[in-house]
């Protein structure tokens, strides 16, 4: 890929990165927007704007739960794409779309794309879109428009996988702290600790942004030690669910500190 | 044209492993091993033993005479009923708990519907002297009472899943979830034909092991291995997929899948995927799949918790798409109605999952000297309730 | 010394046709024309045939490795729970109505305790399409509700007993005041090897399938015919008829008779036989049964529907007394225990009665080297639900 | 047998008989003597005297209840000889018992038949001892007794099996009027009378007594007119539940009329 989109030159700051989850159309249909905003105007590096999903299988119970309230209240594709439709009026961080492969695959991929490029989506997050099919199938129309694909590795990849991985990603690695479903741990251990430094120590080619049992200043701090960045998602839900879209300041004040 | 498994695990276009990172390593050293494992002479030595030994197979073709008569054509049922445990599921779990002895796993977890797969994980759990854990929607928890007795009788711990439609999809969810959690010394038994690669393809292999038997047991008695039918009701597909596996290239057998109408097909209460489903993904598979134009997976509904799933192995949508095996939907009354003929003509009390196979007989009119094999995937102790309620006995 | 019964059909001093001359046209056409039948080359293909297709014999002889491991002796368990319905006792139905459509009748009665026997009438009714009239105990129905709806299922008529103690002995009362009734059309199909002669033996030879499978399978496993034991509760006795019956005459074959203590022998409330019982007459038979000092029977109590009968079948009265078996009595509690115990140590819930063969194991030393065959006469799902209240699952 | 007991010189009797039953011991446990003494007083020609069982698998529901109150209120084999050892000073018509053979065995079979001698019992009916095992094994202590032994027929005996039957009895035959448990019958048909006749015509040496069924003055007509006498036992025990010990003589008058 030769264009270098908002997510590269991000991730080129010479700062660690905050990156945010929520999902959409929670903890009111319309809120997406200004949670986005918000976090924004506050800190935040990079967005997860996740599509709701049904049957989130890789989620932890909190995103669950916020995804299925989203649908409830409404969320669908088409209202997602059209909340977002100016949204590159008033942000201008990387905001990457994360979500299950069925809903793109109804909506069209190649659709899907598009409109993300129209509205000025920076990348995509599948966690069930596997890697070899994503080649196989997809990659092109990703890159045609003009879309970083993000890929995870867990403690439990490879190396010869993670090189593999590391070959075929163009913006950053989405780094799973412990094999686990979001929102399961808090506090990383020195078994996590040496994952992220072994990580570290392969200097593959793209950054790697960590993610899961992120949840507070220190598990923040802890991940960023080797990382390049760190995405908070069922903290920020549980925020959500308590204050709704007030305070978002005092959240990623907590955060960085 | 085939109807099997290709080298990269998809059925025509359907099928593969649609599965996030966390599950990679679990599920490629599965598919990297899964065969060779299998053709291992210890494997299929022990395999083979236990099921004739603890299972108790073959299980018996037999000849049903009253329901042929009143039908006037040659029926034979596929017993899986007397399998130990009472369905065709422990045929599968017996082939991977063996399996997931041999990747060193300590751990099992499981999703069930109906009950008779968590049953038949538990079981072999037991057996095995591991740790087991089912997952199990709340609904399915109610309905389906007998069977949750026998995990705990059989040491399990069974979770339910409180999200989505709270059955089999959402015990599904969990499990899967279970299994993201833990990726090291845990192996998830898939109680159908269903899931990422290659699950279908092993689910589909430890069940051939009923057409095999049809095989030999038709030629002892008709003089031929083939019928001319062989009927199965789908829920994920396993049942069908076994009693069709050694046919699925050979077109003079017509196969015909039973899916679930629930309440009718388009009521908006029904399980009858090949017709209401769409291609997608649904616990990591491409397959057809019930869901709104969103693509958000739909809520099911069948009187049977078996068949209470909004999408069908891969196989089976290749097989609905190249027309090779005859759908037909069977609702909820015509079910019951036909497991109730069953009990009556025959002394034979079917689970309400295979019931939907039977009641083909009334949609369909078969020639008199059609063999016709219908798979009576398993026998309806666990539904006596719900059998009782319906016909207020 | 012989331990089969004489041509007066007797066992020793036990046994013969205590029967009041209403039932003598009845009980003397089949004392002339059982031995006939069941020698006639139709009647056997029938009865293999069904035993084979429909049934599913042979059951297994399985090697229960974690058990014996426990136990430090070398246990195989007879596979009776796999049979369809569940239990031993269809062998013994599935003969019975071919008798009965060879002596003419039309419609079947039975008494039933666990419910066993009365689901496998009432297949075996529905199989043939003849009426079924089963009785059985009030207290039985509600401890053995899911066999009650199987019977309902199937089409029979389930009539409560509201005599005496409501179980197994009243609910055969009831059935032979019915038969006096209907002396012309019914065949009563008794349950066990209890009753007047030709009952106990006809009944002893329709089970002894048990025991011819054991001789050829203990051949394939072990090199020999013949086991150091033979394990088998005994209620009426005939899972343990069936599984003694080839080695009746061979005193190497140690045989075990496992009987309900109840709530331990002497607390009054127990259904231990051999300890507790004196000679007298009983549904027609003369054998040991328990008895006030005047001749009344007793009412008998056991937690385990099937065992709780204040008789044994005359076969049994003659093996006790002679000491050909042995004769163990086992509580509720160490029943429930070894039941819970084979459920979790070999996934297989075994019914109530037949967790008091196993719980002989746990009373008795054997060695590393014996072959222990324990008949698993029947599945547990029937009792469930006593089982989770009883652990509080 | 060569003594003549009572039961052979009432069937001498130039009149047609009949002959009560009840179960001892009820209604209520003393009741036993004073009902033999009414029913004999107010023109009974035989009486049996039930010895309750607990399993009294050829009897129906009346009879059955009354025999587990019986039980209840404290009758045994014992306590039944007791209230009879002076019978025979007030009650001079044949006295059976009729009986289940557990609780005789249990008591002894010649223990048994003594005290029957001794107490001046002329007959018993034993529904559930076969004939062969009486005449094989038992024949011979009642004979050396003195007591009758009596055997029932059906519909459905065989014309051999009642020659033989008669050929070894030495009172009378209890002509059960149709195959069914007492007390489930009333009124007699054509199919039942003309069994009756059929019995009648064979001359048989013994003389027949119908029992079960017989309820009132029409059955009990219809019962003698081809037969010696009847046995009533339901209808006797309804009566006895209903009126007590009173009014034995205004039952017994409505089947004699
Ligand atoms: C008896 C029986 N038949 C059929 C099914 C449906 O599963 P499948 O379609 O995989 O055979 C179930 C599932 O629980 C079942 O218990
Ligand atoms: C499973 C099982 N085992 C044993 C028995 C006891 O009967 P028997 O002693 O005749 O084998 C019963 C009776 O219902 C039974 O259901």
């Amino acid at each position: 890929m030769t264009i270098m989109n908002r997510i590269n030159q991000k991730l080129k700051e010479n700062k660690k990165l905050l990156s945010i989850y929520f999902s959409a159309g929670y903890p009111n249909l319309n809120d997406t927007v200004s949670i986005i905003e918000n976090l924004e105007k506050n800190g935040t590096d990079m967005i997860e704007i996740g599509l709701p999903f049904s049957d989130p299988l890789a989620d932890g119970p909190t995103i669950q739960a916020s995804s299925t309230q989203a649908l409830k209240n409404g969320m669908t594709t088409d209202v997602l794409f059209n909340q977002l439709k100016d949204i590159r009026k008033t942000v201008s961080i990387p905001l990457i779309l994360m979500g299950y492969f069925n809903p793109m695959l109804q909506y069209g991929v190649e659709a899907f794309c598009k409109k993300c490029q129209e509205i000025g989506i920076d990348g995509l997050i599948i966690p069930d879109l596997p890697v070899d099919v994503y080649n196989d199938q997809y990659k092109a129309t990703f890159e045609k428009y003009g879309l970083i694909n993000v890929f995870l590795i867990t403690p439990q990849t490879s190396v010869e996988r993670i090189h593999f991985i590391d070959s075929i990603s163009n913006g950053f690695i989405y780094m799973v702290s412990s094999a686990s479903v979001t929102g399961s741990n808090s506090g990383f251990g020195e078994e996590q600790t040496a994952y992220f430094k072994r990580i570290a120590d392969m200097n593959l080619k793209n950054p790697q942004i960590v993610g899961f049992g992120i949840s507070d200043h220190k598990t923040f701090t802890q991940a960023t030690e080797y990382a390049k960045g760190s995405i908070i998602g069922s903290a920020f839900i549980k925020h959500l669910s308590k204050n709704g879209t007030e305070n978002i300041k005092s959240f990623v004040d907590t955060i960085l500190k | 044209m085939t109807y099997n498994i290709n080298n990269k695990g998809y059925y025509g276009e359907f099928g593969g492993a649609y599965i996030p990172e966390m599950l990679y390593p679990n599920v490629e050293e599965l598919r990297q091993n899964y065969l060779k494992i299998m053709a291992e002479p210890s494997f299929k030595e022990e395999f083979d033993q236990l099921l004739k030994d603890y299972v108790g197979r073959p299980s018996p073709l037999y000849f049903a005479k009253r329901l042929s008569e009143k039908y006037n054509t040659k029926i034979y049922l596929k017993r899986e009923d007397l399998n130990h445990t009472g369905a065709h599921k422990i045929n599968n779990t017996i082939g991977q708990i063996l399996m997931a002895q041999r990747l060193g796993k300590k751990r099992i977890i499981a999703e069930t519907g109906a009950g008779q797969h968590g049953v038949a994980t538990a079981t072999v759990c037991a057996l095995m002297g591991m740790e087991c854990i089912v997952y199990m929607g709340e609904i399915d928890i109610a309905r389906q009472a007998p069977n949750v007795a026998r995990m705990k009788m059989l040491g399990a711990t069974v979770i339910p899943a409180l999200s989505g439609s709270r059955t089999l999809k959402d015990a599904t969810n969990e499990a899967i979830r279970d299994w993201i959690n833990n990726p090291v010394d845990t192996h998830y038994i898939i109680g159908s034909v269903v899931g990422p690669h290659p699950y279908p393809d092993m689910v589909a292999r430890f069940q051939a092991v009923v057409s095999e038997e049809i095989q030999w047991q038709l030629q002892e008695k008709e003089g031929k291995t083939t019928p001319d039918y062989v009927v199965a009701c789908v829920g994920g597909g396993s049942n069908a997929a076994g009693a069709y596996y050694h046919y699925l290239e050979n077109t003079d057998v017509k196969l015909i899948a039973v899916e679930a109408a629930g309440k009718g097909v388009h009521t908006g209460e029904s399980a009858a995927t090949s017709v209401l489903g769409k291609e997608g993904i649904i616990h990591g598979s491409k397959t057809l799949l019930m869901q709104t134009d969103d693509g958000q997976i739909t809520e099911p509904y069948s009187i049977s918790a078996g068949l209470d799933y909004p999408g069908v192995g891969p196989m089976h949508a290749h097989l609905y798409k190249t027309g090779r095996a005859e759908f037909i939907a069977i609702t909820d009354d015509q079910a019951m109605n036909a497991g109730l003929e069953l009990s009556q003509l025959e002394g034979i009390i079917p689970a309400i999952e295979s019931s939907h196979a039977f009641a083909v007989l009334k949609e369909k009119k078969f020639k008199k000297d059609d063999v016709v094999v219908i798979n009576l995937s398993g026998r309806g102790d666990k539904d006596l309730q719900n059998y009782i309620d319906y016909f207020k006995l």
